[in-house]
């Protein structure tokens, strides 16, 4: 059947007595493999050596912190929302007086779930932040024993703040340039903002 | 007595074949399974084979010897035939149980 | 007692033992079996009457291929116990009573027999290859040929009752 | 028990179990072949045993949640059907997507249909008993695997693009790797071949194997690389072109009689036409925006929605899915590894589809598995089954 | 007569040893062989280079549950692996694996023993081993098990008839079926025998391929139609009986090849190597494990390179194709033969 003009048939299925042979296409093969035999191999040796990962791999979560180290989530659910699997819960809380240094803004999320086992690493829920507060980072998610041990709360999510992950590799140019203007409310700290009223109210 | 080698005396082993022959004779009207008789016969050929066996060192004649090759050939000869015969049987009755046979038809 | 007859009493029993149990035993598979060690036990015979080249052609013509035969068409057919058909006691204590006595006759007719040692005997080396094979191939050369072509008519006849039927 | 005309009754038949896990049923599913001997008289397949209801899945879920379940479709080659599916909602929505990023499309499809094709031909061998050109050849997937990695974050369930266009452009390390993996494809593709396609003992277990002749594989419906190998020229790329493939030569390759080895062989060239299509791409790419204008679907920048209302209002409403979508209904197809890979979608304006059905090559090639086989042996079953590439994940949507 | 038997006793404990060692050391190396054609490692983790790994292999079958299906004929079950263990370690008793070690005043020959029909004793054997893969597949009790057994006892009964055709030839030409005899005549001004029995070589190969079962010939184990073939159901030691089995047959086989075509444990140019005395024995005995070590590679280099055949491409070859060639093959000897005088 012709239902174009690029039609290419690309099958020969005679045989020439070489062919028929076994013999020659077996050595050939053979010559094939010995030339791989000492080649170097393409192996990874896992634990030791790491393959480079993408900056934009997306591997396990991890709640980020501002400079100050105050967690950004703001728990407005929108990664909740996106997430396909339904593996996000979170409950909100208000923030105390006092408090300003460990939650940035007014709300904060008191319990942060990531059912790992559920999670399928699609990346919407960092597409969805308005925050900048959850990030797939390229990390692997450790196995374990127990399914329990899966469910991911804020104990694992958030970032050590001794230990901070660079993740400015994710973000777009123009998203690091924006950073850099602290005119913008988004780029304020609560040390920030506590300083501009001040100098505010001297003015 | 006249040993065939040092110790053993050709009578012994006139038993012996006599022993594995009516064994297999036993087995040939004992059993139904036309494998299992077939089997039999071919334990009375080696029975008739090892009294050849014996008596070729006893006269020290090569023949003997040489008719126990003869007596494979036959034997495979006849397990190749037999067994397909068997085989054929089998596909068309489901049995190899002689007594279903001797009506010579299904 | 010795070596020698140690020896010929040990393969002996292992003989008839495994012989009996070949037409004792219920399960094709077993009997197939036992078959095998009965056969083993008679090549350990032959290598006692020093015939070595024998003995090693009937454990590969009669191990390595006739039983192999038997045991892939049972396993083929996949007989079992089950498909054993059940038979009758008389035919069964019939059957015994026959053998038995055709083993007495036998017996009582071969234990009088004086058998003659022949002048010139006493050959040990006639189990050898380099014997064997002159006289089977000048002596018995034609004997050879027709069995040859013996076997090519039970090849053929073989391969043609195998086929299926052609619709 | 059905086709043959025997006169021998059932007890000589066995029946055996060929699945649902099974070495060479690459995924979980059934058949139960009625053996005579090793010769196949008879066969009936199962499908469902990883059935994940992704139709009905789909009907909950907001449009750009539907992409990571398109993704477990045929999981060799997820990124053709993550753009077939954005490629569907643009086409109900009505959209324009620029030149660049059509072309970007273009790359990445192809680039998966080798993958889908490197992991089919090697599997083909490797069930001939020849083990290693596939390890040969999977160093190349894995090179794919990481121009995905660099572009989109994942490997195999890529989630890639959005809808309206790519989720960003293309790193320079990944036209690096790209440009890596084009350099060396070629060079393992042909010690592959020399190894494989024209040994006797290759030849002989693939050549009249498994056939199909023209007229069987239309009746049920063929398409793809299998239709191809019976000899139809039918190529979605072709007869009803989509993202710019309309600017790209390349051929189709056909086999004569559609057996295992013209399906095998097909695949192979099909292999060497995508690189064709990828280096005419990388050469012609267009420079311009790489995502469409599309403020209501398309995810505003970040610093946008960090700072603008407006974009933050955008943001909300496509994240929760409460962007009104027209009423009506489409069929999308794109030529996915295996085959046509449709989307039906049926929208009532809401928020969600009202109806989505996606045609699936797989579930149809299946159907045809048992009158393939029949009347062969064993061997050749499993070789079949390889060939035509039937993949679990594509079967039971 | 004491000593001899404590010599001997000693000599089939060393090659006892040394077999079931190089089959242990064989799984390593097929492991590495395939790992290197494939541009991968190879298990690289017990041990330097990971050479403890069959130590470790071992132990881990050792503890394994072990599992007999209840459906299955448990005596044969057992049975099975032991046969085909028994039978691959019965054929190294007739290999020379090198020349006589002069101790004090005696000789002591490095072979067990050296029966007039070595070569035909080694068949036997061979013959034989197909039972214990017939009887292991058939009591699992399951369909692939008995498909796998039925391949394989087809598959190597055919395959002994052309192996059996090529050592015809072969014999024709040394005029003994001793293979002492055999290395012998290599090492005393003649050839190999690979010079004057090319073709014969080539059909006795692929027939140990098929003996053995390797690939392109294993089709009663092959994992891709039949799961496992005869060993489905085994587990624990007994699938390791039936794995070192495999090994043990392929070591025997390519001693048994470099004894007949490759000229035994003889060196090449033996006559103008200054070695003289133990250590030309121990040269010669150190050059026949490079010879077999060389061949076990060419097996496992074969295996990772081709397809399999089909059950019936597989039964075509060997009666369409080996067997009338092993015949001309006999033919053409003969004729060879009686055109140079040596009748």
């Amino acid at each position: 059947m012709q239902l174009t003009n690029r039609k290419k048939v690309v099958v020969k299925k005679e045989m020439s007595l070489a062919e028929k042979l076994y013999l020659p296409a077996i050595t050939n093969g053979m010559v094939i493999t010995m030339k791989h035999f000492f080649k170097k191999g393409a192996t990874v040796r896992y634990p030791e050596v790491k393959r480079e990962i993408s900056e934009t791999y997306r591997g396990q979560h991890v709640l980020k912190r501002d400079e100050q180290g105050a967690e950004r989530c703001t728990a407005c659910g929108l990664c909740a929302v996106a997430c396909p699997a339904e593996a996000i819960t979170m409950e909100a809380a208000e923030r105390k007086k006092g408090e300003e240094t460990l939650y940035r803004e007014e709300k904060y999320a008191a319990v942060y779930e990531i059912n790992m086992l559920r999670c399928i690493f699609c990346g919407l829920c960092e597409e969805a932040c308005p925050k900048e507060a959850i990030f797939l980072t390229d990390r692997i998610v450790p196995t374990d024993l127990k399914r329990d041990e899966f469910v991911y709360g804020k104990d694992k999510l958030v970032e050590d703040i001794n230990h901070r992950i660079d993740l400015s590799g994710r973000q777009t140019k123009e998203v690091l340039e924006f950073k850099k203007d602290k005119t913008k409310a988004h780029n304020q700290t609560w040390a920030d903002k506590q300083k501009l009223l001040k100098e505010n109210k001297h003015h | 007595m006249k040993d065939v080698i040092i110790g053993i005396p050709i009578q012994w082993y006139i038993y012996l074949s006599v022993a594995l022959f009516c064994i297999g004779v036993l087995g040939v009207l004992f059993r139904r399974n036309a494998i299992i008789i077939f089997m039999c016969v071919e334990l009375m050929l080696n029975a008739v084979n090892l009294l050849m066996v014996a008596f070729s060192r006893y006269f020290g004649d090569t023949s003997g010897q040489v008719f126990v090759f003869f007596v494979m050939v036959v034997a495979a000869a006849e397990v190749a035939v037999g067994l397909a015969i068997l085989m054929m049987i089998f596909r068309n009755t489901k049995s190899t149980d002689i007594d279903t046979l001797n009506r010579l038809k299904w | 007692m010795l070596l020698s007859q140690y020896l010929f009493f040990f393969l002996s029993f292992v003989a008839v033992l495994s012989a009996l149990m070949v037409i004792l035993d219920k399960n094709p598979v077993h009997s197939v079996l036992f078959l095998i060690v009965t056969f083993f036990a008679i090549a350990g015979h032959y290598l006692l009457l020093n015939a070595q080249f024998l003995a090693v052609t009937h454990i590969i013509v009669y191990a390595g291929a006739i039983m192999v035969l038997f045991l892939y068409v049972i396993m083929m057919l996949n007989l079992n116990k089950e498909i054993e058909p059940h038979k009758k006691n008389i035919p069964k204590v019939a059957a015994v009573i026959s053998a038995g006595v055709l083993m007495m006759c036998l017996v009582a007719l071969l234990k009088g027999a004086e058998v003659q040692m022949l002048p010139a005997a006493r050959n040990s080396n006639i189990g050898l290859v380099d014997s064997l094979g002159k006289v089977l191939f000048k002596e018995y050369m034609l004997p050879f040929e027709v069995s040859s072509v013996l076997f090519l008519a039970a090849m053929v006849g073989a391969v043609f009752l195998s086929k299926k039927e052609i619709h | 028990m059905t086709s043959t005309s025997s006169t021998y009754d059932e007890k000589q038949y066995s029946t055996l179990n060929l699945g649902p896990t099974h070495p060479a049923t690459h995924g979980i599913f059934q058949n139960i072949l009625t053996m005579d001997g090793e010769m196949i008289v008879d066969s009936v397949s199962t499908i469902g045993y990883i059935h994940r209801a992704f139709e009905k899945l789909a009907e909950h879920r907001p449009y750009n949640q539907i992409t990571p379940i398109t993704d477990r479709l045929n999981y060799c080659s997820s990124p053709i059907n993550n753009m077939g599916w954005h490629m569907t909602v643009e086409k109900l929505i009505g959209a324009e997507i620029p030149k660049r990023a059509q072309y970007m499309r273009v790359i990445i499809m192809e680039l998966s249909r080798i993958a889908d094709h490197i992991v089919c031909d090697t599997v083909i061998a490797v069930d001939t008993g020849a083990m290693t050109g596939f390890l040969h050849l999977f160093q190349y997937r894995e090179w794919i695997y990481e121009i995905f990695e660099e572009i989109c974050g994942a490997r195999l369930t890529t989630n890639i693009g959005r809808i309206g266009g790519m989720e960003r452009d293309f790193s320079p390390k990944a036209w690096e790797k790209l440009d890596h993996f084009l350099k060396n494809f070629p060079t393992g593709l042909r010690e592959f071949q020399k190894l494989v396609d024209r040994n006797r003992i290759f030849m002989d277990r693939t050549i009249n194997v498994g056939g199909i002749t023209v007229d069987m594989a239309l009746d049920y419906g063929f398409t793809g690389p299998n239709l191809r190998a019976a000899g139809v020229d039918y190529d979605v790329r072709v007869a009803n072109p989509y993202s710019s493939y309309e600017d790209f030569e390349f051929d189709i390759p056909v086999g004569t009689n559609g057996d295992t080895y013209d399906r095998y062989m097909v695949r192979m060239e099909e292999m060497w036409q995508s690189l064709r299509i990828i280096e005419q791409a990388v050469k012609n790419i267009p420079d311009g925006a790489y995502h469409a204008d599309l403020p209501e679907f398309y995810l505003p920048e970040k610093q946008d929605v960090y700072n603008k209302m407006e974009a933050l209002i955008y943001h909300f409403k496509i994240v929760m899915g409460e962007t009104a979508v027209p009423k009506g209904e489409v069929y999308h197809s794109v030529e996915g590894g295996n085959g046509e890979l449709g989307f039906y979608l049926v929208s009532d304006g809401g928020r969600q589809p009202f109806r989505l059905h996606f045609r699936r090559p797989c579930f149809i090639y299946y159907q045809a598995y048992p009158e393939m086989i029949r009347g062969g042996m064993l061997s050749d079953a499993i070789l079949t089954m390889s060939s035509m590439n039937v993949i679990a994940g594509e079967l039971d949507a | 007569m004491l000593t001899f038997i404590i010599y001997k006793s000693i000599l089939v404990l060393i090659v006892f040893l040394i077999s079931l060692g190089v089959a242990a050391y064989a799984t390593y190396g097929e492991r590495k062989v395939a790992a290197f054609m494939q541009d991968r490692i190879g298990p690289d983790r017990a041990g330097p280079f990971g050479i403890f790994q069959p130590l470790a292999d071992g132990l881990k079958m050792f503890m394994k549950e072990e599992i007999i299906p209840t459906v299955s004929n448990k005596f044969l079950f057992i049975l099975g692996p032991s046969l085909a263990m028994l039978t691959a370690l019965m054929a190294g008793v007739v290999v020379p694996w090198g020349g006589k070690l002069a101790i004090g005043d005696h000789f002591y020959p490095l072979q067990i023993t050296d029966i007039n029909i070595g070569i035909l004793y080694v068949f036997g054997v061979v013959s034989f081993g197909v039972y214990g893969i017939m009887i292991g597949g058939w009591a699992s009790n399951n369909k692939y098990s008995l498909l796998g057994a039925l391949r394989a006892s087809s598959q190597m009964i055919s395959y002994e008839i052309a192996m059996g055709l090529a050592i015809v030839a072969l014999v024709m030409k040394t005029g003994t079926l001793s293979l002492g005899e055999m290395v012998a005549q290599q090492g005393t001004g003649g050839w190999w025998n690979i010079v004057y029995q090319p073709l014969g070589f080539l059909i006795f190969l692929i027939c140990a391929f098929a003996e053995t079962n390797r690939a392109p010939f294993d089709l009663p184990e092959c994992e891709t139609e039949l799961v496992g073939g005869y060993h489905t159901e085994y587990s624990s030691m007994k699938l390791g009986f039936y794995l070192f089995a495999e090994y043990i047959n392929i070591f025997i086989s390519s001693a048994v090849i470099s004894t007949l075509y490759f000229g035994g444990f003889n060196l090449p140019f033996q006559s103008h190597i200054p070695l003289d005395g133990n250590w030309l024995v121990i040269a010669q005995t150190a050059f026949f494990f490079g010879k077999v070590i060389f061949f076990i590679f060419f097996f496992m280099w074969v295996r990772w390179t081709i397809p399999r055949f089909r059950y019936d491409q597989l039964m075509n070859l060997g009666w369409k194709i080996l067997i009338p060639l092993a015949i001309f093959n006999i033919l053409a000897t003969g004729v060879l033969m009686y055109a140079l005088g040596k009748v």
